[in-house]
């Protein structure tokens, strides 16, 4: 506890930092570097795991395991839930669309960062206490922590707890959809398609060529190109159509040329055979 | 008897506000009614004079103070009245010359379906004369004065659906607030030099002040004066005004409010005696508004038009006399009488000769009417000799008496100009003066059929006429040749009457104070050049008019003929220069007011127009440039907050 | 306490406004005579305070006064002095004539191209201007004054928008067009002169610390109010930028044109006999009250200003084709004068320009609604399309004439004894400056018998041949208001005695003297 | 080592978030950024809660992460919304906020 006092701080921790920290950065540059959301989201996972053990570096112990279970284990995992709604193979493209926008983005996180570092720097912050003392105090650093919230921060708190009982609500109610008319029954689908004049018979089938779950790989035409319609509509919406026709028409091709192998070896085989014969 | 003073102004004032509300109930009783009040007027003035007469010299002025009029801190006016000699003179002559042509009128717009209405205006116009002469105090004066041009414009445009007679009366009323302009800029010199503008205080305080601010008080005085009495450079608008009923002509343009200006000159004449420089101009205004008047009444062929120049010229008279001081004033005022008496006689004779001639003014179209119309023909003979100034008859007296004071104006060369002056506008005088006879009762007949009144809108309305008939002159109503009698007897023994005696004069003196003049060369000297003067310039017109056949259309004639009946080419200068230079200047200024003015608040709202058009490009619904915005605003403030911490 | 008259006259008219607003749409008549009572109503109570109103007394009189807005010291004040009360009776007198000359004016209009329009609607606004306006004349309380003041703009922009002159030279949706670029106009730039009064009045709080006229008076008088001069010059600009353009003052008067053209007469005589005035009134009250020396310091300028609103009016007045234009600019000349009598700053200069405030009013609603009149026979605005109106409605002409010769001040008529106390106040103090505006008085006869000239006399167009003359109800209107002008004009002591003390008041608040004549000066 | 360097890694990282959001045009990745700007934050408060050597800097953090959770839930909610009426999840796209 001792080394939490010192203006330096003991060699392991400053290893601890130089390591992990570079991980952070990496990690924290990943995230917003990665064009899978998905990805993004494991760095940042990553990034928040190391941010918790410097916590319990730091001597917020309470933190630190905080840290890990509601940010990384609940949060993070609530990201990637939605990363699944959303499509979780779906690539952004990282090309900017917006003028001017990625210079001046740079230029602001520029001198934002160099504002911020020369400030630190300025800032005479040479004299570390440590927490030694404060956790102490009411017998180590959960029971500091609580006396603080249940005394000092009560209204705080209770405000805080009010917030997210809003939260949870204000999400279900956004994300909730009443259904505000009664579903149509096939009967009535089957006639509105009649009155459209289009897709009389069912969709065509996905995955024609199926060789594992083929939900998403579109059914080829005669001509070989994949038709969109097979797929399911929300997977069309997601953009997560698998495109196989490539690799569908190369099985093909394969296939016919194994079969003309086994065929040709065969016929080669007769006519061996026959010419043997009439030899 | 003060209390009688107010009566003077209220009579005439009853009968204006009773005629012009009364609606049409009145047109059947509305002109007798006008005149009675008009002739009790003249009753309460002539009771007052008789009362008058009564007292001594110096205890006859009379005074009423009605109520408090604008009581502002310093600033006090009073409704106050002032009845002296100066005032009672006026005040019979506007009320016995108004009486007249009240009778006169009954008969002159007998025809014409407004007549209520012309009364009404008529009792307007004496209301506000005699406030105009019997107020105590500059700013009554000032009331009466506009008053007066109202009066005048009501009746100049009394036939407002002739665009002739609505210009000339609109006229009449602009070159008059010119006038005007001076008289209230006199007024406010006053109030700050003496602190008052009553008359007493004010004439009573002359010595108390420097010469050069009564020069100005003198200044702006004249130019109200050139105004109201047509005086040069302000005389148009009185031929224009012409425009308007005889009647109007007699009364308003002729003998009472053209005169107002000698009124306001004589009256201020302590001003003026303080301050030569002032009275110079006076009497070179006057000088030379005699001669252009006479010039321009040579050269008119329309009766009331040479008339009127006539007016012009014999108020130059007047006006030079009262710029002369003491010695003049009271001629300047006797010749004011006669000439109210002659002149108004001479309309109103005119006015009988266009009554009888279908309303034909144009004197080329008359001729030989002496025959035919008798009477009208023995008064206006009377008034010719009376204004020519035929030894005996009332001009000579009051003529002969200025052109005397005029020799007087000084030692030197001064003199010799202003007398030489006078004594030619008598022989101008003479000579238009006798054209004027010559060619409507003399020679043969010129007469011309009627015009058709559809087509030409110069024809005055009230009198039936058909179109292409011969006119048949006739002798006019009693209810005109009576006033015109009347007149004719003034025209004839008034002057005399005056002057034996210095009777006049001695009546004014408490007032104006009176000094015998000294002309240059010696008075029988003058008389006798006046008389030779007067027969060269009679006997020129008979040459010219009474010898020859006058034609029916007026030869192209001399340049000075020419330019004078355009009056000198004054109009002409002010329609170049007035009017087309105040058109171009509103027009000009109604652009700047809507390019400039208004263009500037407008540009100024347009361009923050543009800037937000352009700032809202900012706004361009992306959030991510919002938080770029919002992010370079952050680091600003860092390095804001940074910086200040340096310091 | 006393019964609290002057809230009473303010909130009589605001209930009318109520009522009349209330009453259902088929009652149109009912409605107007509602307005008309409760006008009438107000104008009995606006005598009432006329008549307690003690000449010789306090200079504020019949004063109310309770918290409001505690945390900003801003209190809700009234009191009235000379001038204000004379106000005050100037309002009350006017709106009744306004309705009854309206009289039909706000009557939804047949045709299918023109919108409804709400004929209660018309008459409540008026109230409620009343309302305001008579209030803001009332108050003595800054931020309840800036409050009114800008208040009162909502109800006019809506008169203005709303219920136009029918009588226009293009289609229907083009005068709606041009109606309500008028209203814009209106109220940008009034709104554009509130807001930077407002900042005054911040301003005012912050270095005062309170809003009350007559506390800040008073420490300014004893002294314990320091101002430094360039933040009491400051202020003083910013107060008054919002009354010149109310007044309005050259070169900020583009609005008054447009608005008074496009508004119907009675609206217009609203914007310019009544709402106007709060302009000249507030300069009066806060300009020289509050801020003594800057008032003086600016005068120079505002003499020059308000020079060149007197000819550059007129001249316009004179070039304009439009006859309500022309009695626009020609008020534009005249409050001219009033500016000019007030920072003239002699006891005759600020007792004209107070008694011009009321004759102003009177002339102009004379004249303007007579105009009215005239246009609602004809359906047209312009001057060129009248002629010989005289021959065919002599009555009519002749009330125009006598508005035209009280807007060009002839003696005998009320608004000559304030022009020429005006004009004798400024010349006492501004040779100069008195003698530049003596050549109005020529511009004013000009465009006033061009007016006359054109419309009236002339031979009878055909257009003009069956016009009728004045009715009953028009006679009711025109005739007092002639009545007035005439007895004011010869006897307008019972005025200049409520004004002179407040003006002696407001002469001793900025520390100047009458100079004295030569004479006496002399000696 | 000084455990300023802590203050100094949540600069950099608050940076890299900051960036994060203004470059990414997917919601998710966004709100994956404006987490990690959180968290630096967490870090530097913890850090400062060392420095100063009492808790209440902890506290802030807690509450800090409290929010973040509440934020989150109701964020993604919106995003998952937002992708159901226009089947996209960039940022972009929904650009109607302007004049």
């Amino acid at each position: 506890m001792n080394t939490l006092a010192a203006s330096v701080t003991s060699t392991g921790e400053a290893v601890q930092f130089w390591v992990l920290g570079t991980i952070a950065v990496i990690g924290a540059l990943c995230t917003i570097l990665m064009k899978r959301a998905v990805h993004s989201a494991l760095c940042l996972a990553g990034t928040m795991i190391i941010l918790a053990v410097f916590y319990l570096a730091n001597g917020a112990y309470f933190l630190g395991v905080v840290q890990i279970v509601v940010y990384t284990g609940a949060i993070m995992m609530l990201f990637l839930f939605v990363v699944m709604l959303v499509g979780v193979t779906a690539a952004d493209s990282l090309k900017e669309t917006l003028k001017g926008q990625r210079w001046l983005a740079a230029a602001c996180g520029l001198g934002f960062g160099i504002l911020l570092i020369a400030g630190i720097g300025n800032a005479s912050l040479k004299n570390f206490n440590g927490l030694g003392a404060a956790n102490s105090a009411h017998g180590g650093n959960v029971e500091g922590l609580a006396a603080l919230i249940f005394t000092k921060y009560v209204f705080a708190f209770e405000i805080t707890g009010a917030l997210l009982i809003t939260a949870a609500v204000g999400a279900m109610v956004l994300t909730h959809r009443e259904r505000t008319e009664r579903a149509k029954t096939q009967r009535e689908l089957s006639e509105q398609r009649v009155r459209e004049g289009k897709h009389l018979p069912p969709l065509p089938a996905p995955g024609v060529y199926a060789r594992h779950n083929a939900v998403d790989i579109a059914g080829l035409l005669p001509d070989g190109t994949p038709s969109e319609l097979t797929v399911n509509k929300t997977l069309r919406d997601r953009g997560q159509i698998r495109d196989v026709s490539t690799e569908a028409l190369d099985d093909l091709k394969a296939l016919e040329q194994r079969s003309e192998e086994r065929l040709g070896r065969d016929k080669d085989a007769r006519d061996r055979d026959g010419q043997e014969a009439k030899r | 008897m003060e209390n009688l003073i107010a009566l003077l102004v209220a009579a005439p004032l009853l009968g204006a506000a009773v005629l012009l509300c009364g609606g049409r109930r009145l047109d059947r009783i509305g002109h007798w009614l006008g005149t009675l009040l008009a002739a009790a007027s003249f009753v309460v003035g002539a009771v007052l004079f008789v009362d008058m007469l009564g007292k001594g010299a110096e205890e006859r002025a009379l005074h009423q103070k009605l109520f408090s009029w604008i009581p502002v801190e310093g600033f006090q006016a009073d409704i106050a009245f002032q009845l002296d000699q100066l005032s009672m003179t006026f005040v019979l002559l506007i009320t016995g010359v108004g009486t007249l042509i009240h009778i006169y009128s009954i008969g002159y717009m007998e025809h014409d379906e407004r007549r209520r209405r012309f009364f009404g205006y008529l009792n307007l116009f004496l209301a506000a004369m005699l406030l105009l002469v019997i107020a105590d105090n500059y700013l009554l004066l000032y009331v009466g004065w506009e008053g007066v041009g109202l009066a005048s414009y009501l009746l100049i445009g009394f036939w407002q659906h002739k665009p002739s007679a609505a210009t000339a009366a609109k006229k009449a009323f602009l070159v008059n607030r010119v006038g005007d302009m001076g008289l209230s800029i006199a007024i406010m010199l006053m109030f700050t030099t003496f602190g008052t503008f009553a008359f007493g205080p004010v004439l009573g305080a002359t010595g108390e002040t420097s010469e050069g601010m009564l020069t100005a008080i003198g200044l702006m005085l004249l130019l109200a004066a050139c105004g109201k009495s047509a005086q040069v450079p302000l005389q148009s608008w009185l031929g224009d005004a012409m425009e308007g009923p005889t009647p109007v002509s007699a009364l308003i343009h002729a003998a009472t409010m053209v005169t107002a200006g000698v009124y306001l000159i004589v009256r201020s004449g302590a001003i003026f005696n303080a301050a030569p420089d002032a009275q110079l101009a006076v009497v070179i205004v006057g000088a030379v508004t005699l001669l252009f008047g006479a010039i321009v009444g040579c050269a008119k062929d329309d009766i009331k038009k040479a008339l009127a120049g006539s007016t012009m010229s014999q108020i130059g008279y007047m006006v030079l006399a009262a710029g002369l001081g003491p010695i003049g004033y009271a001629f300047a005022i006797m010749h004011l009488v006669t000439h109210g008496f002659f002149k108004a006689g001479l309309f109103l004779g005119a006015g009988s000769v266009m009554h009888g001639m279908n309303d034909e003014v144009d004197m080329r179209k008359y001729g030989g009417l002496r025959r035919y119309m008798p009477i009208t023909f023995v008064t206006f003979g009377l008034g010719y000799l009376a204004i020519i100034g035929f030894p005996g008859l009332s001009g000579f007296w009051s003529k002969d008496k200025i052109i005397e004071a005029a020799f007087a104006y000084d030692d030197g060369i001064r003199g010799w100009i202003f007398g030489g002056v006078a004594l030619l506008g008598a022989g101008i005088t003479a000579f238009y003066m006798t054209r004027v006879m010559i060619m409507t009762f003399f020679g043969e007949k010129r007469w011309q059929p009627a015009p058709d009144p559809d087509k030409d809108a110069s024809v005055e309305p009230g009198i039936e006429v058909t179109p292409g008939e011969m006119p048949h002159p006739h002798e006019s109503p009693r209810s005109m040749t009576i006033p015109m009698i009347v007149l004719a007897f003034g025209s004839v023994f008034a002057g005399a009457f005056f002057s034996i005696g210095d009777r006049f004069a001695n009546w004014l003196a408490p007032v104006t104070q009176f000094e015998h003049p000294h002309p240059v060369i010696s008075v029988p000297a003058i008389t006798t050049a006046t008389m030779v003067v007067l027969l060269a310039g009679a006997l020129i017109a008979y040459l010219m008019y009474g010898h020859r056949p006058v034609p029916v259309t007026a030869p192209r004639g001399s340049l000075l003929t020419r330019a004078a009946r355009r009056d000198l080419l004054q109009d002409d200068f002010n329609h170049v220069v007035l009017v087309r230079g105040g058109e171009h200047l509103t027009r000009s200024l109604v652009y700047v007011d809507h390019s400039l003015v208004d263009g500037v608040v407008n540009g100024t709202a347009a361009s923050f127009g543009g800037l937000s058009g352009r700032l809202r490009k900012l706004q361009n619904g992306y959030a991510r440039s919002y938080a770029v915005s919002m992010f370079g605003g952050t680091a600003i403030l860092i390095a804001a907050t940074l910086l200040m911490r340096a310091v | 306490m006393s019964f609290p008259i002057l809230t009473a006259t303010a909130v009589l008219p605001a209930v009318g406004a109520i009522v009349t607003a209330a009453v259902p749409a088929a009652r149109r008549t009912a409605a107007k005579w509602v307005a008309l009572l409760f006008s009438l109503a107000t104008l009995v109570m606006a005598a009432i305070v006329l008549v307690r109103f003690e000449p010789g007394g306090d200079r504020y009189q019949l004063t109310e006064s309770h918290a409001w807005i505690a945390d900003f010291g801003v209190r809700y004040e009234l009191g009235v002095d000379g001038i204000g009360v004379v106000m005050v009776a100037l309002t009350a007198l006017l709106i009744p004539f306004v309705i009854l000359a309206g009289w039909h004016d706000a009557d939804p209009v047949e045709t299918k191209s023109s919108r409804w329009r709400p004929t209660q609607g018309f008459f409540a606004l008026i109230l409620m201007v009343e309302a305001m306006v008579v209030l803001s004349f009332e108050a003595t309380d800054v931020f309840l004054f800036y409050i009114l003041f800008e208040a009162m703009l909502i109800p006019m922009y809506f008169l203005i928008g709303g219920f136009g002159d029918r009588a226009h030279s293009g289609t229907d949706e083009n005068a709606a067009a041009q109606r309500s670029y008028a209203a814009v106009k209106f109220l940008l730039y009034n709104l554009a002169g509130g807001l930077i009064m407002l900042a005054a009045v911040i301003g005012l709080y912050v270095v005062a610390g309170s809003f009350s006229l007559s506390e800040i008076a008073e420490a300014r008088a004893s002294g314990s109010l320091d101002m430094a001069t360039t933040t009491e010059r400051l202020l003083f600009l910013g107060f008054f930028f919002a009354f010149a353009i109310k007044a309005p003052l050259w070169p900020l008067h583009t609005w008054l044109p447009n608005a008074m053209g496009e508004a119907t007469a009675p609206v217009a005589v609203l914007i310019t006999a009544v709402v106007d005035k709060v302009g000249t009134f507030a300069m009066l009250r806060f300009c020289l009250q509050l801020f003594p020396e800057a008032s003086k310091w600016a005068t120079p300028v505002i003499i020059v200003l308000a020079l060149v609103s007197i000819v550059y009016g007129a001249l316009l007045a004179v070039g304009q084709r439009d006859i309500k234009r022309l009695i626009a600019y020609a008020s534009v000349s005249h409050f001219g004068f009033i500016v000019l009598g007030i920072f003239a700053m002699t006891s005759q200069g600020q007792s004209g320009a107070t008694l011009y405030m009321v004759n102003h009013g009177l002339s102009t609603a004379a004249l303007m609604l007579v105009a009215g009149f005239l246009i609602s026979r004809r359906g047209s605005r312009l001057i060129a399309d009248y002629g010989g109106v005289q021959k065919v409605a002599p009555v009519l002409a002749g009330t125009f004439l006598i508005g035209g010769l009280a807007t060009l001040s002839l003696p005998g008529l009320a608004p000559f004894v304030s022009e020429f106390l005006v004009l004798v106040g400024t010349f006492a103090a501004y040779p100069v400056a008195g003698i530049i505006a003596t050549f109005g008085i020529v511009l004013a006869a000009l465009y006033t018998l061009v007016l006359y000239q054109r419309t009236m006399t002339g031979p009878v167009k055909t257009e003009v041949r069956t016009m009728p003359d004045l009715k009953v109800r028009e006679l009711a209107v025109v005739a007092p208001l002639i009545a007035l002008l005439l007895f004011l004009g010869v006897f307008p002591k019972p005025l200049t005695e409520i004004i002179n003390p407040a003006v002696e008041h407001t002469m001793s608040d900025v520390q100047k003297q009458d100079p004295r004549p030569d004479v006496e000066a002399a000696k | 080592m000084n455990p300023v360097n802590y203050l100094y890694l949540a600069a950099l990282l608050f940076t890299i978030g900051a960036a994060g959001v203004l470059i990414r045009r997917n919601a998710i990745v966004v709100f994956m950024c404006v987490e990690l700007m959180l968290n630096a934050c967490n870090l530097a408060f913890v850090a400062f809660s060392r420095m100063h050597g009492n808790l209440d800097g902890q506290i802030i953090a807690f509450f800090t992460m409290v929010v973040a959770a509440a934020e989150v839930v109701v964020g993604l909610a919106i995003i998952v919304s937002l992708f159901r009426s226009r089947h996209s999840a960039s940022v972009d796209d929904a650009s109607l906020m302007k004049l």
